[in-house]
């Protein structure tokens, strides 16, 4: 039968309107940790305080991977979208490299933390603390792991320049992870925090 | 930017989304304003004894200023259709309204 | 047809019939304020239930005139007018409710200040022949499934209650029941040592949730002299049905007797009975209950998750126990022995506990001598009441 | 129930082969018995699935009300001990929240959204299924514990600390924090995908001020579980960490407030109960116009109060708190905001007696459950407005007047609706009418029953009976109105039996005959151009739309005198169904077995966590197998852009 | 008829299950126990046991789906298809590198027997990721003439499962490998160190997007450098251990752990 079918939609893409309405859900889901965190980020019962503990350079550092990393990524979008395969792909794993990077910072920053005295356990601060940042990370980590997926994909000829917006929906979420630890950055380590 | 650096993608002009991408030229600028203002903010942390009531609102200006050019640019609002900018706004805006809200009730600001 | 819907109707009206004529005589009954916060609640409420019902009518009548009115009778096959709307209408029932609703605000806000206002009342007292003035305040501390009442005579200013599990000592400590001068605003200090509670006494005033690691201040009054219902309203767990209180205000002169008794220690018990009574007391219940002059300190905190089991000191001059829904005493004034010894005799039996969970009081496996013998120490703790009381507070 | 015939799709061009190499992970072809409904996308099927399921769940959870109602018949009841009493009626609410009126507003949203707007189907069909099949997990996983012997006792808002895991050692409320985390996911992927549908895939000149209320009222309902949704899931991860893996969010003894956890629960939970009625208020308005055959009145206000519902629903969820210690200028600022809720609820209730007035009314099942909502959800929304005044609820919390108040809102409002719904639509979706008798009989009976059963609740609760006691002792005046209730739960529950007689009885009536012909109602919207049942296809073309209601524009006009006459019959504008050649997405298995990982993960959190790793196994294998399904119809896809029918999930790679 | 994924899944469960029940006697399991799911007496190492174990639950599973739904039955889908010939010839097959690996597999597995079981669980997870793809690989050379249908096939089978693990798999040992180094820093040293490691990361894409004509062999061996300089710099960080910490805050409080879930 004849396609008539002329939606009077409204004319965008189906995966990237999806995509959006749910990054509009994730600011409700990341605006909940960070309340729950501010609420308690002055109850640090015996353990140590967020003042006590926070490695400003250091997470400064990461941030600024992360940060980057956004650079990277929509680098590699814009030479997926001239059909420039090669750097399409350069970009792409650079991007999750610096992703792996600064999850390997988290790691290390837990680590740290936890030997500091710093458990899940020890107070509500702490175990905001590794919620929150907990979550962010396994944002990031499944992040990289789609990053990875398109890679491999790339690599058998299977990523093309038509389906960019595949590239580009994963960017999205990559972009939004960044945003909110540019907010995390900011509003938590940044903001002078309680000392014990 | 020129033209010619950008071609469109087959898939995107019937959606009505025909625009000019950036170039990574304009997207490396925008990562080095970011940067930049990073460094700003990092550089907060080692200036000692600025009161909090300049400090604060400071630093939230810089983050708000960052996640702007984060979304306008790396994620294309400012290209896109304009219906992905309410969405992402109406999620941002809900979620502050009402957990400041919820923050208010906690008498969260009374403590400073 | 129409008959139905007529039964329909006089079936309705049957029961707002009933409404109105079935509020009175209940102890709990919210519609029936003895007190002044009570009673500023209900004189807002009421008017908000006349609008409401007002309200209700106008769309119940409304609807019903619809369905006698326009309902198809099939004389003609003309189709209705295609009205769409009409702007005015909608501005007009926009508008009405708007304002209506403003009006309730205004009455809302007034009363809110009024019910969280205090007064900064003083009552005089003398205790132990001293004469202080005694900013009439209790501590309500809620646990699982019973309330204490904790009577700092020299005012709460200083005391730390930051941990609800370990409070400094009290002048007086209740359980179940709180007594209250007539006349005089209580400022409450609600607090919690495990879950969630919610502190009710709905003759004197609305709710106030006991809230663990807060403290939240609520006030009551009575009027009279009498005894208050009370219920625990917030879901806590197993036995929440089984957690219940009493006010019981006396005249001001009575209540300066009544504290002048509580604050004494428990006297030492003298039949035989009973001083056997005060060893197995000592042996095994010392561990979680205190009795002023036997033991000021337990060893609770393995026992019991809350950290807190009820002050048997002056138990006698409770009128009911357990969370208020055992009598203590028999109508006609003698000990209700048989509920008590039950009650030793397997806790958990009596009231649903989880024991095992450190949350009520256990089975002790008790021996009917021994049970006999601390129902003779026990009846020594503290001096029976009047009989009227017993009389006005009894349960079930 | 009858089920149409699919058309088979064909695929037997030698071209095909070649795209679809034999072997593992070919889509499955659907077509019989079991198998098609497991592999179902079609919205419609999904509908149905939806609907059968959440009805089960309504025998479950209504089962556990009669219960709680014996219970509570007699002062120092015995049928339940304490702890059964608190697990029933945990369950009991949670069930007939999550499981039942919010799966049965799916279901009508599910089949309804795409006929009404005049589309194929969602926008993502796969990702359709798997909502459905991940709720139903949830549901299932949910309603396990009770096999276990530890359902969840903490009340359907499980406040902590009485939830964590010193006050609940068992594993109720894990069941409870897992289960309503994956019927979560279930309504988020739903929600985001019905918005993409209802935003992109309109029929042409189907503006959005050209869609029906109903769309409408379901369009607002998915933003709110867009938005809600996340909310709770905060909540429930907090508890979860909390009992299994020793944070400190709900922990006083570590400094924690317990009042975070009220906050994230009724920040979700008041959007939520919007989220159960607005469904219930788009039926109706489809059914008043319809049975008053009258345009719906004022219907950019009726849009517009939903919408303001939706909004100001954000805004008042501290009433549930109004004794929790908030502090007073919360407490009023929450009971002003809460109050002007009733203006847009008004604006609707006064429009659909607009509605009414001037029609000629006519009182079939559908239109007499509409009547029943307008005036009972008013009782309910009245005493909604009596707690909203802080100082009066403060005696009316936790009573049974707060129990009145919503199963009023809830009964009388959205199941009402939702049984409006059944009536109405149930020749659309089986091809045969649900008997009048019967259902007139159903009505009466759950009417009556209902009010026998929820108005004296009111008298109760003033006169000072809480909730949640799983027993009152005699001598406060609760005997009398506790006996009635029950007996009028048990109408409740005879009228439900009717119900489904009715279901049988029609169905086998039914069997044998020839489906029923078009526009059984003399009804408005789009989805009645169809015929009944709904073909498989949906449009034979889809119909261009030139007005709200176009469908009965088609059918009526207006003569010289301006008068209203039929002008075409509904066989001229209904379609016939005999298109044969539509291009439909190819079913796919993927949804069922991700879903099916979920209960594993859960399982596993409680029990093991060894069980986790086959349901992460079975969850990142099945989205990479879905990414990387073949495409539907390989040579469908040639020149239409327009959806990409196979539905991928965002984040999922596509490669295809 | 059985299909051919439901052979393939329960011949995986069935290895499986031997295999769980060998290690379960190895590692010193009762008598009972290993057969009898634990159920009767102790299954040896059980981290190993329950691995095995419900990765052949999870096979068997997979078997019964695949078998639901006729997939992979040649027979069932020619029908469906309407082919008449069965393809059936087998086609060349090719160099394999499988042997190489699963030897060194079996090694690894030998010395964890051996030295402690940790190598032990490594050695098993080689041999069973090794005989998965060596079976899938032989299966799929033979599924039917057409070799390229045959390495789509494998590809379809194949790539929902290695593109996760390998790209988890890939992350998860970078990440390991950098926050070891950043541990072993010193605290100054973690941030030059991170910050070293980025710009590395971002220069060396910088410079190589810029130079198109570098060719594939130089990036790759760039990579290969890049990557195993990380790796070995990590596995010489683990070996030379963490810095030492110092609790901070008002009292120590160490009551606590994140991996409470063990
Ligand atoms: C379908 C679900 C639903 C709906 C639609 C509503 C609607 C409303 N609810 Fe209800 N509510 C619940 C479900 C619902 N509620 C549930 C489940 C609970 C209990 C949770 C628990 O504790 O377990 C609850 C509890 C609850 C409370 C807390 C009580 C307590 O625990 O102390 C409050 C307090 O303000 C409240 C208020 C309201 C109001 C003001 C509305 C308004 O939206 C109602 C508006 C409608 C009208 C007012 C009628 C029509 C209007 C007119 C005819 C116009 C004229 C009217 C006036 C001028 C007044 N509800
Ligand atoms: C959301 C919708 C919803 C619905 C539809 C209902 C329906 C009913 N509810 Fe429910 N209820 C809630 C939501 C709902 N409830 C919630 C949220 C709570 C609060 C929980 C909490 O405090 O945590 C609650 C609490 C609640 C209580 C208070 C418990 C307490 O506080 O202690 C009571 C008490 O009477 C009650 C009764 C009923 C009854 C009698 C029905 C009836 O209408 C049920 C009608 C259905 C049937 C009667 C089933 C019919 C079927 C048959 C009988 C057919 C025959 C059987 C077979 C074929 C096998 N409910
Ligand atoms: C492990 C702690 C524990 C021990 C030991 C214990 N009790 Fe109790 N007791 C409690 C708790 C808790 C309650 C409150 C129970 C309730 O009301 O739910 C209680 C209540 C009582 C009451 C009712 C008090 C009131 O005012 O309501 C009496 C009387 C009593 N106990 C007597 C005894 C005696 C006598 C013994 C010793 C033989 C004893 N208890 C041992 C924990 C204990
Ligand atoms: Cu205490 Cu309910
Ligand atoms: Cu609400």
């Amino acid at each position: 039968m004849t396609e008539n079918e002329h939606s009077v939609g409204t004319g965008v893409s189906n995966n990237k309107l999806l995509m959006w309405v749910f990054l509009g859900s994730e600011c409700l889901l990341f605006g909940g940790l960070i309340s729950t965190y501010l609420i308690y980020r002055s109850r640090f019962a015996d353990g140590p305080a967020p003042g006590d503990i926070f490695d400003i350079p250091f997470t400064s550092v990461s941030s600024f991977v992360l940060l980057m990393s956004s650079l990277t990524m929509v680098l590699s979008l814009s030479s997926l979208q001239r059909g420039d395969y090669r750097n399409t792909r350069l970009w792409l794993l650079t991007t999750a490299l610096l992703g792996a990077l600064f999850i390997g910072g988290q790691v290390y920053e837990f680590t740290t933390f936890l030997r500091e005295g710093l458990g899940y356990s020890t107070s509500p601060f702490s175990s905001a603390f590794f919620t929150l940042t907990g979550f962010h990370g396994v944002h990031v980590s499944i992040g990289i792991v789609m990053l990875m997926s398109l890679y491999v994909s790339s690599m058998r000829g299977n990523l093309k320049r038509e389906s960019s917006e595949t590239l580009e929906i994963v960017g999205l979420y990559w972009h939004f992870v960044d945003v909110v630890w540019i907010f995390i950055f900011t509003v938590i380590y940044l903001v002078p925090s309680p000392t014990s | 930017m020129s033209k010619t650096e950008i071609e469109h993608s087959e898939t995107s002009d019937d959606a009505g989304d025909e625009h000019d991408h950036p170039s990574d030229n304009k997207y490396i600028q925008i990562a080095i304003i970011l940067a930049v203002i990073t460094a700003l903010e990092v550089a907060t942390y080692f200036f000692e004894g600025m009161p909090g009531e300049i400090l604060i609102p400071l630093l939230l200006i810089m983050m708000v200023i960052k996640f702007f050019y984060v979304a306008a640019w790396f994620m294309h609002l400012r290209f896109d259709s304009p219906l992905f900018t309410k969405f992402f706004v109406a999620g941002l805006v809900l979620a502050t309204v009402v957990y400041v809200i919820a923050l208010t009730v906690f008498e969260f600001w009374h403590k400073g | 047809m129409f008959k139905k819907e007529f039964k329909f109707s006089v079936f309705l009206l049957g029961i707002f019939t009933l409404i109105s004529a079935c509020s009175s005589g209940a102890e709990l009954d919210t519609l029936n304020p003895k007190g002044p916060t009570s009673r500023s609640i209900d004189s807002l409420a009421d008017p908000v239930f006349m609008i409401a019902g007002v309200v209700f009518l106008i769309i119940f009548g409304g609807t019903a005139l619809l369905w006698l009115r326009f309902r198809d009778d099939h004389s003609d096959e003309e189709f209705p007018d295609q009205i769409h709307g009409n702007f005015r209408l909608e501005i007009l029932w926009t508008l009405v409710p708007t304002l209506i609703l403003a009006g309730v605000s205004v009455f809302t806000l007034i009363t809110l200040s009024e019910i969280n206002g205090t007064d900064d009342n003083v009552m005089a007292l003398s205790v132990d022949g001293e004469a202080i003035s005694w900013e009439p305040e209790v501590l309500v501390v809620g646990q699982q499934w019973w309330w204490e009442y904790r009577y700092y005579l020299d005012g709460l200013d200083g005391v730390d209650l930051s941990d609800a599990r370990n409070l400094p000592p009290a002048d007086i400590i209740t359980s179940t029941q709180m007594v209250v001068p007539t006349g005089e605003e209580i400022e409450l200090k609600i607090t919690s040592r495990d879950v969630i509670h919610s502190h009710w006494i709905p003759a004197l005033n609305g709710k106030r949730d006991a809230v663990p690691g807060r403290v939240s201040p609520w006030k009551i009054e009575a009027d009279e002299p009498g005894v208050y219902f009370g219920q625990c309203t917030e879901f806590c767990g197993l036995s929440h049905a089984r957690m219940r209180m009493q006010v019981v205000a006396m005249e001001p002169e009575n209540f300066q007797a009544w504290i002048n008794r509580q604050i004494e220690p428990a006297l030492e018990p003298t039949t035989e009975s009973s001083k056997r009574g005060k060893e197995v007391y000592e042996s095994l219940c010392v561990r979680c209950h205190v009795v002023k002059g036997v033991n000021d300190e337990t060893s609770i905190g393995a026992d019991l998750v809350s950290n807190a089991a009820p002050n048997l000191t002056h138990l006698m001059s409770r009128t009911t126990f357990a969370g208020g829904i055992f009598n203590m005493y028999e109508p006609d004034g003698s000990l209700n022995r048989t509920q008590l010894e039950a009650w030793l005799r397997n806790a958990p039996e009596e009231k649903p506990a989880y024991a095992e969970g450190r949350r009520g009081m256990p089975n002790l496996g008790l021996d009917e001598g021994q049970i006999d013998d601390l129902v003779a120490y026990l009846e020594t703790l503290g001096e029976k009441p009047t009989i009227e009381t017993i009389a006005a507070t009894e349960v079930e | 129930m009858t089920q149409t015939v699919e058309p088979q799709v064909e695929s037997t061009s030698e071209d095909q082969t070649k795209h679809q190499p034999l072997g593992v992970y070919t889509r499955p072809k659907g077509g019989n018995g079991w198998r098609d409904w497991v592999t179902t996308v079609d919205h419609k099927k999904i509908g149905v699935l939806y609907g059968a399921a959440a009805l089960f769940f309504f025998l479950i959870g209504g089962i556990e009300a009669l219960l709680i109602r014996l219970q509570l018949a007699t002062p120092n009841g015995t049928v339940l001990g304490a702890d059964m009493y608190n697990q029933m009626f945990t369950m009991h609410g949670v069930t007939m929240v999550f499981l039942v009126i919010m799966p049965l507003a799916a279901a009508f949203a599910n089949y309804l959204l795409p006929l009404q707007i005049g589309a194929r189907d969602v926008a993502f069909p796969r990702l359709n299924a798997l909502s459905f099949w991940v709720f139903l997990a949830g549901g299932l996983f949910l309603n396990t514990a009770w096999l276990f012997g530890d359902a969840p006792d903490g009340g359907w808002f499980g406040y902590a600390p009485n939830t964590g895991i010193v006050f609940s050692p068992g594993n109720g409320m894990d069941f409870y924090a897992i289960g309503l985390q994956i019927t979560g996911i279930a309504s988020l992927v739903s929600a985001m995908n019905l918005i993409v549908t209802v935003l992109n895939m309109r029929a042409p000149g189907m503006t959005l001020f050209k869609m029906p209320v109903f769309t409408w009222m379901i369009l607002v309902v998915q933003f709110l579980l867009v938005f809600a949704v996340p909310v709770i899931t905060v909540a429930l991860f907090l508890l979860l960490f909390d009992r299994n893996f020793g944070s400190n969010f709900f922990n006083p003894v570590m400094g924690a407030d317990p009042l975070l956890w009220q906050h994230l629960f009724w920040i979700f939970g008041h959007p939520e109960v919007y989220i159960l009625i607005l469904p219930s208020f788009g039926i109706i308005s489809e059914v008043i116009p319809t049975f008053s055959r009258k345009p719906i009145f004022g219907y950019p206000f009726m849009v517009f109060s939903g919408i303001a519902i939706g909004f100001m629903g954000w805004g008042v969820w501290a009433h549930h708190m109004f004794v929790s210690g908030i502090g007073p200028i919360s407490v009023a600022a929450f009971s002003l905001s809460t109050m002007f809720i009733a203006v847009p609820t008004g604006v609707k209730i006064l429009n659909w007696m607009a509605t009414m007035w001037g029609g000629k009314l006519l009182f079939n099942t559908p239109m007499l459950f509409a009547t029943g909502v307008v005036s009972m959800f008013t009782v309910g929304g009245l005493s909604g407005v009596t707690h909203a005044v802080a100082p009066a609820d403060t005696q009316q919390t936790d009573t049974y007047y707060i129990v009145a108040h919503f199963h009023y809102v809830i009964f009388g409002g959205a199941l009402l609706g939702i049984f409006a719904g059944f009536y109405f639509w149930w020749p659309k979706v089986f091809g045969h009418m649900l008997g009048e008798k019967l259902g007139k009989l159903n009505f009466w009976l759950m009417l009556i029953g209902f009010n026998l059963t929820f108005g004296p609740m009111h008298i109760l609760g003033l006169q000072g009976m809480s909730r949640r006691i799983h027993t009152y002792s005699p001598g406060f005046g609760f005997e009398l109105w506790n006996m009635v209730e029950t007996i009028g739960s048990f109408i409740i529950g005879l009228g439900v039996l009717f119900f489904l007689i009715n279901i049988y009885v029609s169905a086998k009536k039914a069997k044998g005959q020839p489906p029923i012909g078009p526009d059984p109602w003399d009804a408005r919207s789009l989805e009645w151009i169809t015929p009944n049942p709904t073909p498989i296809h949906n449009f034979d073309e889809v119909p261009n739309i030139e007005e709200l209601d176009d469908f009965w524009h088609r059918k009526y006009g207006k003569d010289e005198n301006g008068k209203i006459v039929r002008i075409a019959s509904a066989e001229e504008v209904c379609q016939d169904g005999s298109a044969t050649d539509t291009h439909l997405p190819s079913p796919s298995y993927w949804p069922l077995v991700l879903a099916l990982g979920f209960p594993f993960i859960g399982y596993g959190l409680i029990y093991s966590l060894w069980l986790c790793v086959p349901g992460g196994i079975m969850i990142l294998m099945s989205i990479y197998a879905w990414a990387f399904e073949p495409p539907d119809d390989p040579e469908g896809n040639h020149g239409d852009h327009h959806e990409d029918t196979t539905g991928e999930v965002a984040e999922e790679v596509s490669v295809d | 008829m059985l299909s051919t994924g439901f052979k393939f899944w329960f011949g995986l469960c069935l290895l499986m299950v031997v295999s769980a029940v060998f290690a379960g006697y190895t590692t010193g399991g009762t008598e009972t126990g290993p057969i009898s799911l634990g159920w009767k007496g102790g299954v040896g190492n059980h981290v190993v046991y329950t691995l095995l174990m419900i990765g052949a639950g999870s096979m068997a599973v997979m078997g019964i789906v695949s078998q639901a739904f006729r997939d992979s039955d040649l027979e069932a889908a020619s029908e469906l298809l309407g082919i008449e010939d069965l393809p059936q010839a087998q086609n060349e097959v090719g160099n394999s590198w499988w042997p190489v690996f699963a030897a060194l597999g079996l090694s690894i597995l030998a010395v964890g027997l051996v030295v402690n079981s940790a190598v032990f669980i490594i050695g098993i997870i080689i041999v069973l990721v090794i005989g998965f793809e060596w079976t899938i690989t032989n299966w799929s050379e033979k599924a039917t003439a057409d070799p390229r249908l045959n390495s789509e096939l494998r590809e379809r089978l194949m790539r929902p499962i290695e593109i996760p693990i390998i790209g988890t798999l890939g992350i998860g040992v970078v990440v390991l490998a950098v926050s070891r180094i950043l541990l072993s820093s010193s605290v100054t040293g973690a941030v030059w160190v991170a910050t070293i490691v980025g710009i590395v990361i971002f220069g060396t894409a910088f410079f190589i997007s810029k130079r198109p004509s570098i060719s594939r062999g130089v990036i790759q061996s760039i990579l290969f450098l890049g990557i195993s300089g990380i790796l070995i710099a990590g596995v010489i960080s683990a070996v030379v251990g963490e810095r030492d910490f110092h609790h901070k805050g008002s009292h120590h409080a160490d009551k606590s752990h994140v991996d409470e879930k063990e």
